[in-house]
């Protein structure tokens, strides 16, 4: 190992730069330049993104090391001894974080710059780039150890998030909420990670599967260490904290978390379910079965009857993370590719949802679906935004959203999953019926006092534009899935 | 002989212009325009008959021309429907017949109709029936009989409901149509079964006595009766239904809403005997393979002729009279057909049905046009407001009475030498029926000349101006349908139209003829002597067979039956309860999804009490039952 | 670029247009024009069609361009038309034309609607041109959905719960359908999704066995299958004109043509084999829904019941898998979509001016205004089968068709299905009667006016087509049978 | 420690798991609450060391996770005791019970 070696944690160390300049910044910036935080930060990532976006290869190349880059591009790559693992869908996976993150940062404004968190906003963008890199980290752990280090970096952080505005006693609850629900789960996790290294004698991915032999304390360890990523899931019935903490946090902060987090946890669990626990794949697949069913099943049918907005979106999203599971439990290439594909869409998807759903609750502080009656006919734009990201959501061509599902169910049926696709299907017909809930009151329904006309800051609109921009294109545009089924073979 | 497509095709472009641009047009012009047509397609049909019976003999059989013939649309590579003109002997007959009738009804109408809102649309569809009536005749093929078939049945319906804002008109053009088409839907049945087992639609080769393209059919049955019969009696069903055979007659005598002209040229000369037509064009069919058929058609024949005839005899609307007697006479001709042989002197009754289809086609008319005279000079319909007539309608009184003598069957006019032979043929095949047509004849000379003193003798009643006669364009058809009813008898029928299409030479039964003039002028005696001078003696009648002339008023309560089934069964026994069980259990199911959804969403929403330890229970109970689950089952 | 794309590009460039549109002269110019052009479009496509044709070019699908779009699941935007989507997409392009014209004092949102109703063309012509699977199911739903809006906005009456329905339904159609076509595309084992290279890869029959329904009850939704079909009355009757026009026009042909181009086509073994349990299921449609046609007041009502069993007479057709039948059953949909659009047409123009539907209010109204009295009769007259125009040759293809079939119980059933047209007289003349004839029921109706002229362009075009087709029916139905031929060569194997 | 069996030891730790399992569920104080979940992560920790100490004595990994997992777990306790404090200035208390307003 030399030094030259860290160019391959790019990703991790550009965060980290990110992360200590604008800590700097915080601190030491003057009142008045820290008015330029947000566009500081955003550059920042941005520019951490380009880094991310840029092949490994081509990294590489730059440095004249092209065997290891052949190697990388073939497949995985470890580095630290196995501890970190280097894989080019890995760095697909933490670029689409990224851009998510961005644009999560792109629509903070209207809430930070409001008076009680002002003179705090740095510390937004620093704690959500920390958790950012706890994802990085649990991408690409290669042992257990850096897995929980990064989960518990992705969730600890999280809760002072959650509770950011701390002059709302409803943020502090579901900041409570989230930090003891995460901790327990955590600890049921780490319970099974223990009896798992106490079984094998390794808490290395790549060892581990030669000592996996189905007993049933393996099993129950493997139980135990699903719980706590499928918490971060929030798949049923592991879910119940999701729709409190979502609707008590900050709308940013519920952004970020119905979409990153999730979106990390889900190709987390799919690669290590795939690497690390498949030998028990007949365990797995049966336990998700019927968690994808009662998933779908039960936040579907929460999500018809909520008024609030956050709180139906926090239902909606339990929802979706079943059908994500879809590609996971398929355990194939397709179902890796479309996994992914899934997240970028679904993450396009509901930031545009939450994009409009923060400026409205910042401009207006109206967040019941009732509020947005008759919203068409005095914010036409931020209308049409919110239809196509629900449209999307619901999977409806020609937004990218029908893609997505469309893949995830052929990765499903393609092992043979007929029953469970059949389910979803029906219930992707009852989630149709809550999303146009919303487009109805929206469109259909007539309100004398509807939220007056605003215009949107730039920021807020050059996010809801990229999200836009991404349901309407990612579908269009096959050139996206391909590269990520590209990189999807052999994971 | 292509010019023959003139004969059907001028009337369709008469209809097209008129329907499109009759609006810009005068009334006078657009009546001018379809008069001329039909008088160019009349010449045109006078040709074709010249041509046709002066050349056509071969061998002393009329042969078949068909001097169009094109494909329309298609079914299978030998099944298709084809368009075209077929010329036989009766074809031609009946371009004569049509052509000259409305002919004569365009003239009459244009003073008839005179003043009319929708004259021009009036003379549209006159021409539009001509177009479909003569498309008929002339089908080469039963699908193209039946295309014009609808045709027909459509001009007809709306011309019944020509005075569309008379709620009884539209009732009646409602009811036309849709007794008519439950017949049609027996008649396609039949065209079905028919064409399925023998792989054709025309007539030429069904009617060509080739038993072997009935082969397929051979020796299958249903409840009894051969498919071909099955299929045969479905056909004659349709014609039924247009010729208004019982009891599917009940929508001829509303059909007297419509004007009068329409009434002479449709609903008595030519569109109601369409169904005799169709069975006379598969006669030898009908002879050949379902001679139970035919007995089925004289029987409903007979039936339908008595049964006009009783009903008609206690009428008291002018025009319901003379609707129930076309009913009543084309019972005449549906039993002359089915009593009748194929070959040679067998074919008496085919022969002379299709004499009294011509003649009664004259005479009908004629009685039509002249009721719609009267009815022009006193503006009503009922009897009772008519009376001594005979001094102010005198080119109508007389040319009235000569068809009033055809239709009773008294020499020389024409209908006496036509009914005369179905009587004959009757007589032959069965004394019974022979009786009970002879009976029908002589009522049926009784209630027209019930008719006839009632509107011109009698007592005359007050009219608030006194009725003129009509004016020329009216008398002019009148005349010259009396003098063709005068003369027709002595037509050779059987050198022209026989079942063999071989000549046929006519010697008069003489005893059947003396026994039927005898009935008639007995009958007609009656009628003079109850209704010549206002009398008591229908009243006493009347009065004593109270329960039978009730019920014969009331047409033997028919139209009840059929408005319970149509209103009782189809409309609430039927269409409700489907309309409810739509309503309530299939949309009820599919609702019945949505709550089920709503209410399961609601009982299972404590579930998310908002308790810290309560979701942690779950999630821990959750890992423990799957581990249990995953490892133990 | 294949010129069969242009009928999906051209609604495109019509909401681009629409988007830049500012007044409403504006829109409705683009909204004009661009329908011209697909009308235009779709006529050129049936000369050239047929030329090709006459120039001996014998291939199953003409036109057809591929380009690939995703990979890994073999997904190709691939186009071609045979006859019968040349057929469909005319028939498309017709209402596609006189909806505009019938929706073009739309009061309100015009812009809007128009986008929405471009989208739904879109997603129309798209899925006829279409031979790969998975853009023909995307197609299917961009024009599903747009429906929701176009309801829950510019209809009238329950139409909010009327759209929701129709959207839930539709799209729950659309879920079995979805899994047809993965299990098609996974257990063929030919791992494509082009229509023809599926074609010609076997399917195991018990595959089949259970694939078939599903796809067929997924299109059959659509297409108003017993017990499929409540979201059809309720949906035709809150749509605004141009909608219940399109919707009834074309959308549930796509229904039609979606069971033979993928569950038959693809499936022919179960098709025989389980063809009886949906021979019922559409014969009830057919009878059942003419009854409940008898006694609806609403005229949308009576009209959406009439499309139940005229749409149940183009599957049972389908559903006798012979050459005759099946041709009937396209001429049925071309038939049907004319006349229904025509009827929703006029009853929208009468609905405009008497602000009812209801046939206990109305009545005289030819007097009032002949012109829509007499397309109305007209149209009446075709959806009644009258000889001449385009239900007759449709009807009697599909009867005799359906007679032909060997079997003692098809033809029974064809039997029960004929007498639909008893009842159709009924249904159909006692509105005509009702509403038309008769004395004017309300004083107020005695000052409304006669079609406009866009009223009157968009109704003399549908009936110029519903003639054309009952006067010469041979060049249609010669097109459609030599495209009939594969799937007829696929059911016999 | 022969006497002392390795299964001697995870019946201790899973006791003080279920034990930490069953305060965070009974408990109606948050600071209980957090003590009980650190009594689950302590249990956690006894695991790892033991697997080491007595499966695995070659290596060191599970005594690595233990030392990371307090660490962690002191990361997480003082997150939650800032969280707790948050609380108290807002409603003045820590009951659990009072952490229902957001539900259904």
């Amino acid at each position: 190992m030399d030094y030259s070696n860290f160019i391959y944690l790019k990703e991790e160390l550009s965060l980290i730069a990110v992360i200590v300049i604008l800590l700097l910044y915080d601190i030491f910036g003057s009142k008045k330049s820290l008015n330029y935080f947000q566009p500081v930060a955003c550059l920042l990532v941005g520019v951490h993104l380009l880094l991310t976006c840029c092949p490994a290869r081509a990294a590489l190349a730059i440095f004249g090391d092209t065997p290891v880059a052949d190697q990388v591009n073939a497949g995985v790559y470890p580095l630290l001894s196995g501890m970190y693992n280097l894989y080019p869908l890995g760095s697909i996976v933490k670029s689409i974080l990224a851009i998510g993150t961005l644009i999560v940062f792109l629509q903070a404004r209207n809430w930070l710059e409001g008076e009680r968190t002002i003179i705090r906003r740095g510390e937004f963008y620093l704690i959500t780039l920390f958790t950012l890199l706890g994802m990085y980290f649990m991408i690409a752990a290669g042992n257990f150890l850096l897995f929980y280090l990064g989960l518990e970096l992705a969730s600890i952080p999280m809760a002072t998030l959650v509770a950011f505005d701390k002059f709302r006693d409803r943020s502090a609850e579901a900041g409570a909420k989230y930090i003891l629900t995460a901790i327990f789960a955590s600890g049921l996790s780490l319970y099974g990670i223990s009896l798992i290294y106490g079984t094998t004698g390794t808490l290395y991915f790549t060892d581990i599967p030669a000592a996996l032999t189905g007993s049933a304390l393996q099993v129950m360890a493997f139980v135990f260490f699903f719980t706590g990523l499928a918490f971060k899931l929030s798949l049923v019935p592991f879910h119940q904290w999701t729709p409190d903490v979502y609707e008590g946090a900050p709308t940013s902060v519920t952004a970020y978390l119905s979409v990153i987090s999730k979106g990390a946890a889900a190709f987390v669990l799919m690669v290590i379910l795939g690497k690390v626990f498949g030998p028990l794949v007949e365990q797995w697949q049966a336990i998700l079965f019927w968690v994808i069913i009662a998933t779908i099943t039960v936040a579907n049918l929460f999500a018809l009857r909520q008024q609030n907005m956050k709180r139906f979106f926090a239902y909606s999203s339990i929802s979706q993370a079943g059908y994500i599971m879809l590609g996971v439990i398929s355990g194939s290439t397709l179902g890796m590719a479309s996994l992914v594909y899934y997240v970028l869409v679904y993450m396009f998807s509901n930031l545009a949802a939450f994009g409009v759903i923060s400026i409205i609750e910042h401009r207006s502080g109206k967040e019941t679906i009732d509020d947005y009656n008759g919203l068409y006919s005095t914010n036409p734009r931020l209308s049409v935004v919110m239809m196509i990201a629900l449209f999307s959501l619901a999977g409806i061509p020609p937004f990218a959203g029908f893609f997505s599902k469309f893949f995830v169910f052929a990765a499903a049926v393609e092992e043979g999953y007929y029953w469970l696709v059949f389910i979803a299907l029906l219930n992707t017909v009852i989630s149709l019926y809550y999303y146009l809930r919303v487009v109805k009151s929206m469109f259909i329904n007539k309100n004398e006092s509807a939220i007056a006309g605003f215009r949107s800051d730039g920021y807020t609109r050059l996010g809801l534009v990229a999200c836009s921009a991404g349901i309407l294109l990612l579908g269009l545009l096959s050139v996206v899935y391909g590269e990520i089924h590209h990189y999807s073979l052999g994971w | 002989m292509e010019y023959t497509l003139l004969i059907v095709l001028l009337p369709l472009l008469s209809f097209l212009f008129l329907g499109l641009a009759g609006k810009g047009l005068k009334p006078r012009v657009a009546g001018y325009i379809g008069t001329i047509v039909l008088a160019i397609a009349a010449g045109l049909s006078y040709i074709t008959a010249w041509h046709y019976f002066t050349t056509a003999k071969v061998d002393g059989v009329f042969e078949k021309w068909t001097p169009l013939n094109f494909r329309w649309l298609n079914f299978t590579e030998h099944l298709h429907i084809d368009l075209g003109i077929l010329l036989d002997p009766i074809a031609v007959m009946m371009l004569v017949v049509i052509t000259t009738v409305s002919l004569m009804v365009h003239l009459y109408s244009l003073g008839y109709m005179h003043g009319e809102r929708g004259f021009q649309r009036y003379y549209a569809f006159l021409s539009l029936f001509s177009f479909s009536m003569l498309g008929l005749v002339v089908a080469t093929n039963i699908f193209q009989m039946y295309i014009f078939w609808e045709l027909v049945g459509v001009s007809s319906y709306l011309l019944i409901g020509f005075y569309y804002t008379k709620p009884e008109a539209v009732a009646a053009s409602k009811k036309a149509f849709i007794v008519t088409r439950f017949a049609d839907l027996g008649f396609l049945i039949g065209i079905l079964l028919l064409s399925f087992y023998t792989g054709t639609f025309s007539f030429e080769r069904l009617t060509s006595g080739d038993t072997s393209l009935f082969a397929g059919a051979e020796g299958l049955s249903f409840m009894g009766c051969s498919v071909m019969s099955w299929a045969l009696a479905l056909i004659f069903m349709g014609g039924a239904g247009k010729s208004a055979m019982f009891p599917l007659h009940v929508w001829l005598p509303d059909a007297m809403e419509g004007p009068t002209p329409v009434s002479a040229l449709i609903h008595a000369a030519t569109m109601v005997v369409a169904g005799v037509y169709l069975v006379a064009r598969l006669f030898p069919v009908y002879y050949l393979e379902a001679p139970d058929v035919l007995v089925l058609i004289a029987i409903v024949g007979a039936v339908t002729s008595l049964y006009a005839a009783i009903v008609a005899c206690v009428q008291t609307d002018i025009k319901r009279v003379l609707a129930f007697s076309t009913i009543s006479q084309i019972g005449f001709m549906m039993v002359g057909l089915g009593v009748s042989g194929l070959e040679g002197h067998e074919g008496l009754g085919y022969m002379a049905s299709m004499f009294h289809l011509f003649t009664h086609a004259m005479f009908k008319a004629l009685l039509f046009l002249g009721a719609g005279a009267i009815i022009h000079a006193v503006h009503s319909n009922e009897m009772t407001r008519m009376g001594g007539l005979w001094k102010h309608l005198p080119i109508t009184h007389l040319t009235f009475l000569v068809a009033c003598l055809a239709i009773a069957g008294i020499p020389p006019f024409s209908g006496f030498f036509s009914k005369d032979e179905i009587l004959a043929a009757t007589f032959h095949f069965n004394p019974v029926l022979g009786a009970v047509m002879s009976f029908t004849a002589g009522l049926t000379a009784f209630y027209m000349f019930r008719l006839y003193y009632r509107i011109f003798w009698n007592k005359a009643t007050h009219h608030d101006h006194a009725p003129h006669e009509a004016p020329g364009s009216m008398t002019v058809p009148l005349i010259f349908l009396a003098a063709v009813t005068l003369v027709a008898g002595f037509i050779p029928f059987g050198k022209f139209v026989t079942s063999d299409s071989a000549d046929y030479i006519i010697h008069l039964d003489w005893v059947v003829a003396t026994i039927s003039v005898a009935i008639a002028v007995i009958a007609i005696g009656l009628a003079t002597l109850f209704y010549r001078k206002e009398s008591s003696i229908p009243d006493r009648l009347a009065t004593t067979f109270r329960g039978l002339h009730a019920a014969a008023s009331q047409r033997f309560y028919l139209d009840e039956v059929y408005l319970f089934i149509t209103k009782k069964i189809i409309f609430n026994g039927i269409s409700r309860p489907v309309a409810w069980f739509d309503h309530h259990v299939v949309d009820g199911t599919m609702n019945g999804f949505a709550t089920l959804s709503q209410r399961l969403s609601g009982s299972i929403r404590g579930f998310q009490s908002g308790q810290l330890q309560q979701y942690v229970m779950v999630i821990l109970l959750g890992a423990l039952l799957i581990t249990v689950l995953v490892v133990f089952i | 670029m294949n010129f069969l794309s242009l009928f999906v590009l051209v609604p495109v460039l019509m909401m681009g247009g629409l988007f830049l549109a500012k007044t409403l002269k504006q829109i409705r110019v683009v909204a004009a024009t661009g329908a011209s052009l697909l009308l235009a479009l779709a006529v050129g496509l049936v000369f050239a069609y047929l030329g090709e044709r006459a120039a001996g070019n014998t291939a199953e699908m003409l036109f057809t361009a591929k380009s690939l779009w995703y990979a890994p699941l073999h997904i190709y935007y691939s186009v071609g038309v045979d006859g019968i989507s040349v057929a469909m997409l005319l028939l498309s392009a017709i209402i596609v034309f006189t909806g505009v014209f019938a929706s073009w004092s739309m009061g309100f949102l015009e812009k809007e609607f128009f986008l929405w109703f471009c989208l739904l063309s879109t997603g129309v012509f798209g899925f006829f041109i279409s031979i790969d699977l998975f853009t023909m199911f995307m197609y299917y739903e961009i024009a599903l959905i747009p429906m929701y809006l176009l309801i829950g906005v510019w209809g009238s009456g329950r139409k909010e719960y009327a759209a929701m329905k129709l959207t839930l339904m539709l799209m729950a159609g659309s879920a079995l359908l979805l899994l047809g076509i993965l299990g098609i595309y996974f257990l063929s084992g030919e791992s494509s999704m082009n229509l023809l290279e599926l074609a010609r890869a076997y399917i195991p029959a018990e595959t089949q066995y259970w694939l078939f329904p599903l796809v067929f009850v997924g299109f059959g939704v659509l297409g108003a299958l017993f017990p499929f079909h409540t979201w059809s009355p309720d949906g035709h009757a809150s749509a605004p004109t141009a909608v219940s026009m399109l919707h009834a026009g074309v959308l549930m042909k796509l229904g039609g043509y979606g069971c033979f181009r993928v569950a038959i086509f693809l499936m022919p073994e179960a098709a025989n084999e389980l063809a009886w349990i949906f021979i019922i299921l559409t014969g009830i449609s057919v009878v059942y829904g003419a009854y409940s046609a008898i006694v609806q007041t609403d005229l949308k009502y009576i009209n959406a019941y009439s499309s139940v069993s005229h749409c149940g007479l183009v599957l049972f057709a389908i559903l006798m898998l012979n050459q005759t039948a099946m041709n009937g059953a396209i001429l049925q949909m071309l038939s049907h979509g004319l006349m229904t659009a025509l009827f929703f047409a006029l009853i929208g123009m009468i609905y405009g001016r008497t602000h009812t539907r209801d046939i206990r209010e109305l009545g005289g109204l030819m007097k009032v205004m002949p012109f829509l009295g007499v397309c109305y009769v007209i149209a009446g007259l075709a959806s009644l089968g009258l000889p001449g125009l385009s239900g007759f040759v449709a009807e009697m293809k599909i009867f005799v068709g359906s007679f032909m079939h060997a079997d003692t119980f098809h033809r029974v059933f064809t039997l029960v299905a004929c007498t639909s047209i008893v009842i159709t007289a009924v249904y159909i003349l006692r509105v005509v009667g009702k509403i038309l004839y008769g004395t004017v029921a309300d004083e107020h109706h005695l000052t409304l006016s006669d079609a406009n002229w866009y009223e009157r362009t968009s109704t003399i075009v549908l009936i110029l087509a519903i003639a054309g087709i009952g006067l010469a029916p041979l060049w249609l139905s010669d097109m459609i049978d030599g495209s009939l031929l594969p799937i007829i060569q696929n059911v016999k194997l | 420690m022969e006497g002392l069996h390795l299964e001697y030891y995870l019946v201790v730790s899973a006791i003080m798991f279920f034990a930490g399992v069953y305060g965070f569920i009974t408990r109606r104080n948050l600071l209980a609450v957090l003590i009980s979940i650190e009594l689950i992560l302590n249990s956690v920790d006894i695991n790892f060391a033991l697997f080491n100490r007595f499966l695995f004595p070659g290596q060191l990994e599970g005594f690595f996770f233990t030392l990371f997992a307090i660490g962690v777990s002191a990361c997480e306790a003082a997150v939650a005791i800032a969280i707790i404090i948050n609380i108290y200035r807002n409603i003045r208390n820590i009951q659990v019970k009072n952490l229902q307003q957001l539900k259904d």
